[in-house]
């Protein structure tokens, strides 16, 4: 279920004098089974659009048109919509509550009104998506997880509604390297296995270079990139001026590549770095 | 063992959470360490370690269960020490909505110092020092929650700087920040210790943190599991994947070149290291 | 959807008038006895003093009239709603009535109580608001500290009352946030806040009020750990930064109300 | 009276919610009466006053009451006898009930808790108003009747799901408050 977005504004606060304007002119557009990266600066307005996706956001002008619905349509079904785009919000206790793991997935369906076997059997399914076993975790205390644990169950909590889309809003926040891998081979193992379209937000460049195949950049309201991960990932000091911190092996590349070395600095996995430097060196003795 | 200038010493401390029905989670065990004056220590280990709890013993939070902390000297066991000890060691927490109390900037910042009993012109002159020393005179009226994340967790690092602390312990005070306010954090983290003399203990796991400290406490399950300055940790051997942390990027490609022949020192952990090392050998 | 859209708090209106000047400790004292005041008086005339001396103040303070009573806009209903009980349902034995319509009847005495409490109302209201206008909540803290100082004597912790007071004001913005993003995460897994009878309305906030109240514990924790750790333990050999003090304008205030309060005990006693 | 750092932070925090349901009007809920709505805004009152004691739930209440007296919801609110005065006994009532009744059941302490502390509030507040004059008896006892039942039973609700909710969180362990 393709994503359309033409011409959408949004201020904050619209009508009273604290007015203050997030969103400019945005168009865009996400097809199914794309993985697309959105990323820039804190309050640059990235979860303002996203929100808009799945209807949490109603534009003000222009149109949000999702799998043919227009979100600004009072017919629509937007709770509906809203379990076809599912979204996990970045700290995971804003959404736990239940008293076990179990009971806190199975939230979504039962709004659904699904039969309790279908819920437990969407329940079963949602925790072995994300790795959590079932046996194990189903009557675990929410508050007794580890941070990744808790955002295992949220994304569950989500997948448990049969999202065709995943909005994921900065999820790896405030976890510890162990836990963010973990998060990240979650994302991508449902992209593979089950061909659900990610949209992932981020400030993180290391993170949306490892899962995300078009990046969109978002700089102020407005957005600043649109295109292959390569294309803008090739423009560092664009990236700089608009205020992302850029990855250490980045950096590490682009420092080498203005020392002579032939290395793409947009390429960005360990594993293509290290060999560009081996092949320069290489070529360089060569050369001697 | 004989160490100079020890502002901080923890002996055979271990402590336990009492969580509800006689359960118990053993927090730390046996811990034995030191922080010397003036140094930046990185204290590591996943999520769940013992480090905070750890952190909470240096300015008497926490006290022992078992074993003895001494801060200057002083036993954060005796009740009496304790404003002393809070007045030596300062504490700068995660997530900065948490910790600030006042609706104002500078008022903030005078929090501390008030509850120390200084005379208000005293007060004014620490706010405006810290808020200098942090480049955050323009936000002073503020109210926090028209701040950024970042320049939040600057606001709470001025608030115990005007405290004129010899110590700051920092508990993960970048884990909720974006990249760029991280290392705006990090960067007045360094500068604190190189210009107002105040020793540092850093809480991260973020390995691009701990390139930048003196010496680096690796935990894991409650234990000190390895002790030394980072380059001698991150050369040492594979461990640290094992306690859930990694290498810094740049020691992590230098491994890697070195398997594949190329000849690089045991001691790279910055990129402009291994930038000009490569370019000595191209 | 923005749940926090509409939170103002306090409506404080920066200028720089006389009466935005004043130690904010004057403009509590002056306030409180004010209220008294419309507590006690009972008449038209008393009402009248009372009008034209705020007034004055109003116009002192260069607050737009209109806006000193835009608050009230919502409550009119209620208002006019609060006048008629007291017209059409106030009974007194000789009381005359004045008209009838189906089975109401109005009194004159009614129309006098009416009368009378919708101008007190009216009038708190107001004064309230001037306070509010002209002073920003963060000093009318200090001042409230300020001035309940001296019932430390008799083992109030007053200290630690305003800084309940300080907490909340700091965390309402916080939690209001948090609220947004949780009923919106409840909304994004399916949840229809605006569907469904009471029952079922109830029912859906449970999953909001939860994490609202146990994230707020939470906070809680962290912050008592955090304030003790800056060696907060209380009142008890605190000092303030900012110290207020009080000037030739507020000693004028103070006999201007003075004054006026005598004139009023005048009315209501003659 | 000494005030432990753990009370000031927990009363600010819970007068902080009691003053967010009122801007937000989330702590209205819709019910069935000419009205249109029963208030929940005493919730943080009561949840103080039996998790940390009388003094927690008066300071929140006063908290409260300070802030419908400065943001009136209703004009009669205008009146600090209406508006803060009444909001005062809402938590140590509501804590008495709890103590009272805590060795027999203790779901059916804070259920009774939660009633008793929403009745105190109507009760409380109705007769300020009528005795104030705002409001002739037979309109407030009306009142008191149709919101006050529904805000009674779901306060009842609300105080059991909510304290229990809270106290998975709570840290059985306050070694940190160091007390004087």
């Amino acid at each position: 279920m393709p994503i359309e977005v033409t011409g959408l504004n949004y201020s904050y606060k619209k009508g009273t004098p604290f007015e203050k304007k997030v969103l400019y002119d945005v168009h865009l557009r996400i097809n199914d089974g794309e993985v697309v990266g959105i990323i820039g600066p804190t309050q640059s307005g990235k979860t303002t659009l996203a929100q808009h996706f799945n209807a949490l956001f109603i534009p003000q002008s222009g149109k949000v048109i999702v799998n043919g619905i227009n979100t600004a349509d009072k017919k629509a079904d937007l709770v509906k919509l809203r379990h076809e785009v599912g979204y996990v919000f970045q700290n995971p206790d804003y959404q736990l509550f239940a008293s076990c793991v179990g009971e806190d997935i199975a939230f979504g369906p039962r709004n659904q009104g699904l039969p309790s076997e279908d819920v437990a059997a969407r329940v079963k399914e949602a925790m072995s998506q994300v790795g959590l076993d079932y046996d194990t975790f189903y009557s675990r205390d929410i508050f007794a997880l580890s941070g990744g644990q808790k955002r295992r169950t949220a994304i569950a909590g989500v997948l448990a509604c049969k999202p065709k889309t995943l909005v994921l809003d900065d999820i790896t926040a405030g976890l510890d390297p162990r836990g963010r891998d973990e998060i990240l081979a979650v994302v991508k193992r449902l992209h593979s296995e089950k061909q659900i379209t990610i949209i992932y937000i981020s400030n993180s460049m290391d993170e949306i270079a490892e899962l995300a195949e078009r990046v969109i950049v978002i700089d102020q309201g407005r957005i600043a990139f649109d295109d292959l991960k390569i294309n803008v990932f090739n423009q560092p000091e664009k990236l700089r001026d608009i205020g992302l911190e850029l990855p250490e092996l980045m950096t590490l590349a682009i420092d080498l590549h203005q020392q002579g070395f032939n290395i793409d600095p947009a390429l960005l996995k360990f594993d293509e770095i290290l060999q560009s430097i081996l092949d320069s060196l290489q070529e360089g003795q060569v050369r001697e | 063992m004989f160490i100079l200038n020890p502002l901080i010493e923890t002996f055979d401390l271990s402590y336990a959470y009492r969580t509800g029905s006689d359960r118990q989670v053993q927090a730390l065990r046996e811990v034995n360490m030191h922080v010397r004056q003036g140094e930046i220590l990185a204290i590591t280990g996943q999520n769940g370690s013992g480090k905070s709890t750890l952190a909470r013993h240096f300015n008497g939070l926490l006290t022992p269960d078992e074993g003895e902390v001494l801060i200057s000297g002083l036993s954060t066991s005796s009740r009496e020490n304790i404003p002393s000890i809070r007045k030596t060691v300062g504490m700068v927490f995660q997530n900065p909505d948490n910790q600030l109390v006042s609706s104002i900037v500078e008022e903030d910042i005078a929090f501390g110092p008030e509850n120390l009993g200084l005379p208000p012109d005293i007060i004014r002159k620490r706010v405006d020092h810290a808020l200098l020393t942090l480049n955050l005179e323009h936000l002073r009226q503020e109210s926090p929650n028209q701040l950024s994340e970042g320049q939040k967790q600057l606001v709470a690092i001025a608030g115990v700087l005007a405290m004129r602390p010899k110590c700051i312990v920092m508990d993960e005070p970048t884990a909720h920040l974006d990249p760029r306010s991280r290392r705006e954090v990090i960067d007045n983290i360094l500068r604190l210790n190189r210009e107002e003399e105040i020793t540092i203990i850093l809480l991260t796991h973020y390995m691009n943190e701990v390139v930048h400290c003196d010496r680096m406490i690796v935990m894991d399950q409650g234990f000190i599991m390895m002790e030394g300055t980072p380059t001698e940790i991150f050369y040492q051997d594979g461990k640290i994947l094992d306690y859930g942390l990694d290498f810094p990027v740049a020691t992590r490609l230098a491994r890697s070149l070195k398997l594949h022949g190329i000849d690089l020192d045991d001691n790279i952990i910055h990129t402009r290291e291994i930038v000009e090392r490569l370019c000595q050998l191209k | 959807m923005e749940l926090t859209k509409n939170i103002t708090l306090g409506v404080y209106l920066p200028g720089n008038t006389a009466v935005h000047r004043l130690d904010p400790r004057t403009k509590i004292i002056a306030s409180t006895i004010l209220i008294v005041i419309l507590l006690l008086i009972n008449s038209y005339q008393a009402y009248g003093y009372f009008f034209l001396f705020i007034s004055a103040v109003i116009a002192a303070a260069g607050i737009p009239p209109g806006y000193a009573l835009r608050g009230l806009k919502p409550m009119l209903p209620v208002l006019v709603l609060m006048w008629a009980f007291q017209l059409f349902l106030h009974s007194s034995p000789d009381a005359d009535v004045i008209f009838s319509w189906w089975i109401f009847s109005a009194t004159d005495a009614g129309l006098h109580l009416g009368n009378m409490i919708t101008l007190r109302v009216l009038f708190l209201f107001t004064v309230t608001t001037i306070l509010t206008l002209t002073t920003s909540i963060v000093s009318l803290t200090d001042g409230l500290e300020s001035l309940l100082r001296p019932l430390k004597k008799i083992g109030l912790p007053t200290q630690e009352l305003v800084m309940t007071m300080v907490i909340a004001l700091r965390f309402v913005l916080i939690l209001a946030e948090e609220l947004d993003k949780i009923v919106k995460a409840q909304m994004a897994r399916g949840v229809a806040f605006d569907r469904g009878n009471f029952i079922q309305k109830t029912r859906k906030i449970f999953p909001v009020f939860l994490p609202l109240f146990i994230n707020a514990f939470r906070r809680a924790e962290d912050l008592i750990v955090a304030m003790e750790s800056r060696s907060y333990t209380g009142g008890k050999g605190r000092t303030k930064m900012k110290t207020l003090h009080m000037g030739r304008v507020d000693i004028a205030c103070i006999l201007i109300i003075l004054l006026f309060t005598g004139l009023m005990v005048l009315t209501i006693f003659t | 009276m000494n005030l432990s750092v753990r009370k000031i932070v927990i009363s600010g925090i819970l007068g902080a919610i009691s003053i967010l349901l009122g801007v937000t009007r989330l702590g209205f809920i819709p019910v069935p009466t000419p009205a249109g709505h029963a208030t929940i805004m005493h919730i943080p009152v009561i949840l103080g006053a039996i998790l940390e004691g009388p003094v927690v739930g008066l300071i929140t209440g006063a908290i409260f009451g300070l802030f419908s007296f400065l943001q009136p919801g209703a004009p009669f609110f205008a009146d600090p006898l209406v508006s803060i005065l009444p909001r005062l006994f809402i938590g140590p009532l509501a804590y008495l009930i709890y103590f009272l009744t805590k060795r027999i059941n203790t779901i059916m302490a804070y259920a009774l808790a939660g009633a008793f502390g929403a009745a105190t509030n109507t009760v409380l507040v109705m007769t300020m108003a009528t005795w104030r004059g705002y409001l002739p008896a037979e309109v407030s006892i009306s009142i008191g009747v149709l919101h006050g039942i529904p805000e009674l039973i779901v306060a009842a609700i609300l105080t059991v799901v909510l304290v229990k909710g809270i106290q998975r969180v709570r840290p059985v362990d306050e070694q940190t408050s160091i007390k004087k």
